[in-house]
């Protein structure tokens, strides 16, 4: 039970920490990095319990919904660097401005 | 014992993302996500999940690292300093969360089940030793089925975004040394063997099509960084069908399923359907992942136009 | 069967699961074909979808609910896929919504210029299709997280078509918050697994409890799917995502994308928590939420100068009379006006759907035509697109709610049921909303009636494009009239249960 | 506790001290080569001594088969890293040379 809690804990601070990374930076790829350390966080939580069934084995389809999460993850943060590229490329900064004025044309 | 090794484990994690967040450099800061990733597999050893631990070996260390790397490299100098302040106005909110869901963790039942059970009773109608492949395979099909279609829409997704129809032109400069080379030479054999053990393996114990695939991918883009076109090499057409593959052959079960059974997705009640989609899930996986990764820069031509 | 079989009968023969392979099927069949073929590919499917969903839908409004089992494991053990009323209603407007809309991006994307994207649209678009209808029957709370990255990916690419930094960085933008969104909404399937250690949304639906496990998993997954549907504080991305798009994607992206992610919402909580204490507080907060939304993003829409920004702010508002559906739900104690919210609720979502389609294809009409989406451009267009302006002023019939649109029938009910709880804060929406609405619809319509001489557009619109996107409006009219049949899809044979009562 | 398992963990206890010794030197010492020198070697030294250990309480020879040649893979990994790392500090890439991330 104690080793649940620990991993449970790590996890949901992970998430939080994630979250907050993702909310104070500016920056695209610090962006999609938080982005990925919640999905750890996520991930983490969901083994803790896969762990937690007290039988000898463990339970499989936690870490089947997790193997499948990381591939999930992996094609978003692929598909977001290369649109933050492309931004780059078009616009020589990598920074999503919030609130732009929206009457430009 | 086990509890100390836990909580290093769980404080060297937070500790390590905090420093993600705060770092300065947007390099240290991808430096210590891949830190962190090894972190999390070797979390993941513990809690007894090889087949994530590979997973995430190969996938948040290794071909996150090379993504998050090379973008770094084309949209900033690597050394480049970012303000980075604590914001109190988002860290409470945020703190807060964290302990609401702390809070709530105390709750999770002392004598909680799974499926684990459920799972392992089904498990010889599957003909599948390993629980992981039968569930991702079989049970969870759909899941899986759906994962492979996730990949394939990136790649189409980035595709869109290049505005090309193939992955040709994103060669990398050869690199002169001749380690690279020979490393590659070294590596290239050991690691497609490596993928397939590993696919072959998914049968009756760790491992599976996903962790094949994903090694694979890795050696693909291995051959890339050392100035190879790697999958460019191939005709477009079959570049496409291969990509398609694991997302392929989920559907032809599918269509096929709707003949002979009432329930989508049924397969005969024989190893060999199960193998021939795992095989071309990994194929397509590796291909996907590949293609990502090289699809995601400039092309070469494009790049002087910039 | 012998011949002359009663005809009820056929319904037993339906394939719903067709609904999913024939788009995934066109989109793989596009990606792979030369580009000549991908357009005829891509009608092909859609009008195989569209009759698909016909047949489908006369199926269950016959035969009832249907269930599946996936792979022939039932639950807890495989991925189920249910199918009722809610969801084929939903599925009938993703079908028609979908199938004019490939119509006219058939002749959308045949300029030579737009050749390019043609080549990326049609096999993004039927995979999002295809994610669009598996999302509509989904039954598995970890599938819908699947499923929504795959909408949120294809959407995501969709919305970047054109290329312009402009629409890359809402096209960004929108895609790390439903990235983020996805992730919260995983630790919430992570917490409902914990507490009940089921993941099929009708079984955790019969052991949910209202713990703290169970209430940390309901905000959580209600924060991600909110984001994703554009509610008042997330609604940010939205219109640039929205308005900078080509005009088929941003009536896919406006009439079809968010309403998957509020159907989910709804899933999420009349099925998944359909029993557990959810406090009245946070049904009242999503409400006002709602009701910001209505007034803020209708007050935008006013001062906006580009048609499609117009439009798209007010998606915003119309998004927001949605949410009025959860402090009517919780807090009417009369089973009867509950359902009548209900139905008000999925009536302006199919009405909205079909309407702001409409809009969003009249608005790339007007954009063909003279160039640009400036509204002052849009002077002497009553005189040369007469249809597109007709096509105008129908979907803003229906979005302004005055009879006998669908739209009026949606702000009726909703105005009746909001009367009859008591909550008298929230008729502020409809009424308040309703004027507002009206304010920017006659914006757009005053100045195509406008006459000035020296600016005569110029370009013609291909006659296709212009009839499938009045087709649309007229769907949304028409829908008014049709309404017995929408309430009868919600009420009698869903395995749908309303809290407090009111089950079939 | 038999002869085997102390050997084991006298060398795993050593290899640790490698290591450890090899992060010291990361973290003291003053420009990249020497952080590389202290690094590699100290490391190599160190998973090499924890594989020996570790083939002592090995259940089966395939089992230390492995365990060799993870050792020995790292130390390919390693050193060729290293000497990319050598080789990009010695021969720094030109400004825009990196711009499709080749230089780093």
């Amino acid at each position: 039970m104690t080793t649940v809690i620990i991993y449970a804990l790590t996890a949901t601070t992970l998430f939080s920490v994630g979250l907050y990374g993702f909310a104070i930076h500016p920056d695209l790829i610090r962006k999609i990095v938080s982005l990925n350390i919640m999905a750890g966080g996520a991930f983490l939580f969901l083994i803790s319990l896969a762990y937690h069934t007290g039988s000898p084995e463990v339970d499989p389809v936690p870490q089947a919904m997790v193997l499948t999460g990381i591939v999930v993850t992996i094609s978003a943060t692929a598909f977001a660097l290369c649109l933050a590229r492309r931004i780059k490329e078009k616009t020589g900064q990598c920074l999503l401005e919030h609130r732009r004025k929206d009457t430009e044309t | 014992m086990d509890l100390v090794f836990d909580l290093i484990i769980g404080l060297s994690l937070a500790g390590v993302s905090w420093r993600i967040v705060r770092a300065r450099e947007h390099f240290q800061a991808i430096v210590l996500f891949i830190t962190f990733g090894l972190l999390l597999s070797l979390a993941w050893t513990r809690l007894k999940s090889p087949d994530i631990a590979i997973a995430e070996a190969a996938v948040g260390a290794g071909l996150a690292g090379v993504l998050l790397m090379d973008t770094l490299g084309a949209l900033s100098s690597p050394r480049e300093r970012a303000k980075v302040v604590i914001s109190l106005k988002l860290l409470i909110p945020c703190l807060f969360l964290a302990g609401l869901m702390a809070y709530s963790i105390l709750y999770i039942p002392e004598d909680f089940q799974g499926l684990g059970i459920v799972v392992r009773e089904a498990l010889p109608q599957t003909h599948l030793e390993y629980p992981i492949t039968a569930v991702l395979l079989d049970f969870r099909g759909y899941d899986t089925w759906l994962e492979l279609g996730v990949l394939l829409v990136a790649v189409l997704g980035v595709l869109c975004i290049r505005r090309t129809d193939n992955i040709k032109g994103t060669m990398l400069p050869a690199p002169a040394e001749p380690v690279g080379s020979w490393i590659v030479k070294l590596l290239l054999p050991l690691m497609v063997l490596i993928g397939g053990y590993l696919l072959w393996l998914g049968a009756f114990a760790p491992g599976g099509a996903f962790q094949g695939g994903v090694v694979l991918a890795s050696a693909g883009v291995m051959l890339w960084q050392s100035g190879h076109p790697s999958l460019g090499l191939m005709p477009r057409l079959w570049w496409k069908i291969l990509l398609c593959s694991g997302f392929l052959s989920f559907l032809i079960l599918a269509f096929s399923s709707l003949f002979y059974t009432d329930q989508l997705l049924t397969h005969p009640a024989t190893k060999t359907w199960i193998l021939g989609v795992e095989y071309a899930a990994t194929l397509s996986i590796a291909l996907c992942l590949i293609s990502l990764v090289l699809g995601s820069p400039a092309r070469n031509h494009e790049n002087k136009g910039v | 069967m012998p011949v002359g079989a009663p005809p009820e009968r056929y319904g037993n023969i339906t394939v719903p699961e067709l609904l999913i392979l024939i788009p995934f099927t066109g989109a793989i069949l596009c990606f792979l074909f030369p580009e000549v073929l991908r357009r005829l590919t891509g009608l092909l499917s859609a009008a195989l979808i569209f009759s698909n969903s016909a047949i489908l839908t006369r199926s269950i409004f016959q035969d009832g609910a249907r269930r599946l089992h996936l792979g022939g494991w039932t639950e807890p053990l495989g991925i189920g896929m249910s199918i009722d009323g809610l969801s084929i209603l939903f599925i009938l407007l993703t079908a028609v919504v979908g199938l004019l809309v490939s119509i006219y991006s058939a002749s959308f994307f045949s300029a030579a210029q737009e050749q390019v994207l043609a080549r990326h649209f049609w096999p993004l678009w039927l995979f999002l299709w295809g994610a669009l209808n598996s999302l509509f029957f989904v039954s598995d709370i970890f599938n819908a997280y699947v499923v929504m990255e795959l909408v949120g990916i294809s959407a995501a690419a969709l919305a970047a078509l054109s290329g312009t930094s402009a629409s890359l960085t809402a096209a960004l933008r929108y895609f790390l918050l439903t990235m983020a969104g996805s992730m919260a909404f995983l630790l919430g399937v992570g917490f409902i697994y914990a507490r009940t250690g089921l993941l099929d949304m009708y079984l955790v639906g019969t052991v949910a409890d209202g713990g703290p496990l169970m209430a940390m998993a309901l905000g959580l997954m209600t924060v991600a799917l909110i984001m994703k549907t554009a509610l008042f504080p997330f609604h940010f991305w939205l219109p640039p995502a929205h308005g900078e798009a080509p005009a088929p994607v941003s009536a896919i992206l406006s009439g079809l994308v968010i309403k998957g992610s509020f159907y989910l919402l709804l899933r999420i909580w009349f099925t998944v928590f359909q029993n557990s204490t959810v406090t009245t507080h946070a049904a009242a907060l999503i409400g006002l939420l709602g009701l910001i939304a209505v007034i803020w993003g209708s007050y935008q829409a006013i001062i906006q100068t580009r048609l499609k920004l117009i439009i798209a702010y007010s998606s915003i508002g119309q998004v927001g009379y949605l949410f009025l559906l959860f402090p009517l739900i919780f807090m009417t104690p009369d089973p009867a006006w509950k359902t009548e919210a209900w139905t008000a609720c999925i009536f302006q979502a199919i009405s909205h759907g079909l309407a702001k389609a409409a809009l969003f294809l009249a608005a790339g009409n007007l954009i063909q035509a003279s160039g640009t989406d400036d509204l002052r451009s849009m002077r002497n267009i009553a005189d040369k697109l007469p249809m597109t302006t007709f096509t105008l002023a129908l979907a803003g019939v229906s979005l302004m709610g005055l009879p006998p649109s669908g739209g009026f029938v949606a702000k009726w009910m909703l105005l009746q049921s909001i009367l009859a709880s008591g909550q008298w804060w929230l008729a502020a929406a409809p009424i308040l909303g309703g004027l507002l609405t009206a304010a920017y619809v006659f914006k757009i319509l005053s100045q195509s009636f406008v006459s000035d001489d020296k600016k005569s557009c110029c370009g013609n619109v291909s006659f296709v494009m212009e009839k499938s996107a009045l087709l649309l409006a007229l769907f949304s009219i028409l829908i008014g009239f049709r309404a017995n049949e929408v309430i009868f899809l919600l009420s009698e044979p869903v395995f749908f249960i309303i809290p407090g009562g009111q089950s079939p | 506790m038999k002869i085997y398992e102390i050997l084991s963990v006298f060398f795993c206890l050593s290899g640790g001290i490698f290591f450890l010794a090899g992060t010291l030197g990361l973290i003291r010492f003053p420009d990249t080569y020497s952080r590389l020198h202290a690094l590699t070697k100290a490391d190599n030294l160190g998973l090499g001594f924890i594989v020996l250990g570790l083939i002592f309480v090995a259940g089966s020879i395939p089992e230390s088969i492995k365990l060799v040649l993870t050792w020995l893979l790292a130390m390919i990994g390693s050193s060729s890293a290293c000497y990319f790392i050598g080789n990009h500090m010695y021969h720094p890439p030109k400004a825009g040379e990196n711009e499709d991330g080749s230089g780093i």
